[in-house]
């Protein structure tokens, strides 16, 4: 089975490319890849609850967030450092992440076959 | 005297150190982080800082510092300043 | 008081078109006058007739053709930047032998001394970066 | 080896495009194989047929189909991001009804899964970021 | 006369906005605004000599900088303490640019009717 | 053995703390300035870098540290390694 990783280090308005690469996210799941998320950097906004994007006409990341493990998407990782420097609380993000170090993440990102980046 | 639209967190960064005294900042888009992150909110308490409700509701964000305004109130700071910067590295 | 306004990026690809088109309606809501739109960069691509947003997402440039109708606002695209990037009126579809016009109505290509011809009747000048 | 190649950024606002084409030219004269390459975010607007590149520019959209007549490389565009950002082949302009078909020959429009079928019989994936 | 400033803070071939925005300084110069450029951050990177983007297929930004002053063009400034942090020699620089601390830039910014940014 | 291609000064901060011992290091595109800036060759003593000469010279750069290489190289790399990771924030 192989092992894809989706790394999103940009906050989730900053562009389109967030919610297209969930969906890349999604299709790799469904053909059978072995599908993981890790964000990092100003990406660990992408798992802030109660995100609400009506108003600008567009999708919701975090909704589209919260359907991945319907999709088979299961193994959702955060950088501690980053979580940390956004003075997030980790209870509260939602899909609940792994934190992982920086260590962890480069034996994450050894693992992989394909890496792709939004 | 100036007024400055902040897109982000590093367009604050780049927009801190060029202000003057009466400019007034806007934190709008990705730049509402700064309102909520406290490493970024030491530089802001020299700055007269406001902040757009619907970017800071977009993203989930609540508890932040900075007076909130609306699309109307940033018509009215724009009438009332000049020039008008855009921040967005 | 009149503005200009300026706006850089990519429609869908940002959210730069959403944040403008609020602060226009805005603008003219509080009484102030749009001179011009002006689009650059990445934002001519707000001028395209062929985009078919996601169902439930905003169309971008339905949303700008209801405002300028609206409001009898100019949608002003950059020629230089709007032409190499696909944006082409029936005049520059012929000139250069392309396959069919692109542009949306009641968008217009129109040279940049069009946005600097604005800004000089104008009090105010607003970019919307990407 | 296979490559799968991804191209994201936008022709003409990013380099993104010429970087992957240097790429692709390298990777065939060693020998190797490139299943297909994936056009995805603004990289779509690569298969645009109506650009008009600024003289002694590089032409994004040409330089691809000559690549690709050459090595019989699949030029694949992604037709979720393709078609809102105005990406038509003929089939999806008759089905929402616009003016015109926008994609240039000879990229095609396909779904997401063709770029996970593609990754899944490679050896290797290589990204262009903007 | 109106005064316009263009703020360049991206390396020269991050993407196309630098050259569009070159463009844009003509034909403000063109029009008869008093036209200033200031380069800040990264994108004191656009006035390092001997660029060359033939290979890129696209225009050299260091030779459309260097035909500014032919169109009237001829206040360049640069952000002192980005070509210090740049590690760049400032007598190298092409068009030598005036230099600037961020408080002359303030001031600089506070006398401008119009303010672009590429 | 991962291939990390590095896009910009920003992108090398990201991927340098998550690199591992047999990793390479390829700048290309406005990742190249990292090869001429002090500050950031600092932190690459421990990595091995290439760096592509054609970002180096489209943008001027002549005196740099790190092995250069061409398109050709970087094919024969993302052979010998996975898997190939972009970095551009």
């Amino acid at each position: 089975m192989k092992k894809m990783l989706v790394i999103f280090s940009t906050p989730p308005y900053q562009n389109s490319h967030t919610v297209e690469m969930l969906e890349a996210a999604m299709v790799g799941a469904v053909f059978d890849f072995q599908v993981s998320l890790l964000f990092r950097d100003q990406g660990v906004w992408c798992l802030q609850n109660e995100q609400n994007a009506v108003s600008l006409g567009r999708r919701t990341v975090g909704k589209v967030l919260q359907a991945m493990p319907a999709y088979d998407v299961s193994a959702i990782y955060a950088c501690a450092p980053s979580v940390n420097a956004a003075h997030l609380d980790p209870s509260r993000l939602k899909p609940l992440p792994q934190l992982l170090e920086h260590s962890a993440q480069a034996i994450l990102l050894a693992e992989q076959h394909f890496v792709l980046s939004a | 005297m100036a007024l400055h639209l902040v897109y982000s967190i590093r367009g604050f960064s780049a927009c801190h150190p060029r202000l003057q005294q009466e400019d007034v900042v806007v934190l709008l888009a990705d730049g509402v982080y700064c309102a909520v992150n406290p490493t970024a909110a030491d530089n802001t308490q020299n700055a007269d800082l406001r902040v757009m409700t619907d970017d800071l509701e977009i993203r989930g964000l609540t508890t932040v510092s900075g007076k909130r305004i609306d699309y109307p109130d940033l018509v009215e700071l724009c009438t009332q300043h000049t020039p008008i910067i855009s921040w967005n590295d | 008081m009149k503005f200009t306004i300026a706006v850089h990026g990519a429609p869908y690809g940002s959210f730069a078109n959403e944040r403008a088109l609020k602060f226009c309606q805005a603008c003219v809501a509080s009484g102030h006058e749009i001179v011009r739109v002006f689009f650059y960069h990445e934002a001519v691509l707000s001028g395209l007739n062929s985009t078919v947003p996601p169902q439930d997402e905003i169309d971008v440039t339905q949303a700008w053709a209801d405002f300028a109708d609206t409001h009898q606002t100019e949608l002003a695209v950059c020629i230089a930047n709007g032409i190499k990037r696909g944006v082409l009126s029936d005049t520059e579809q012929a000139r250069y032998d392309k396959p069919s016009p692109t542009l949306a109505q009641p968008f217009e290509l129109v040279g940049l001394g069009q946005l600097i011809d604005a800004m000089a009747s104008s009090d105010r000048y607003v970019e919307f970066p990407a």
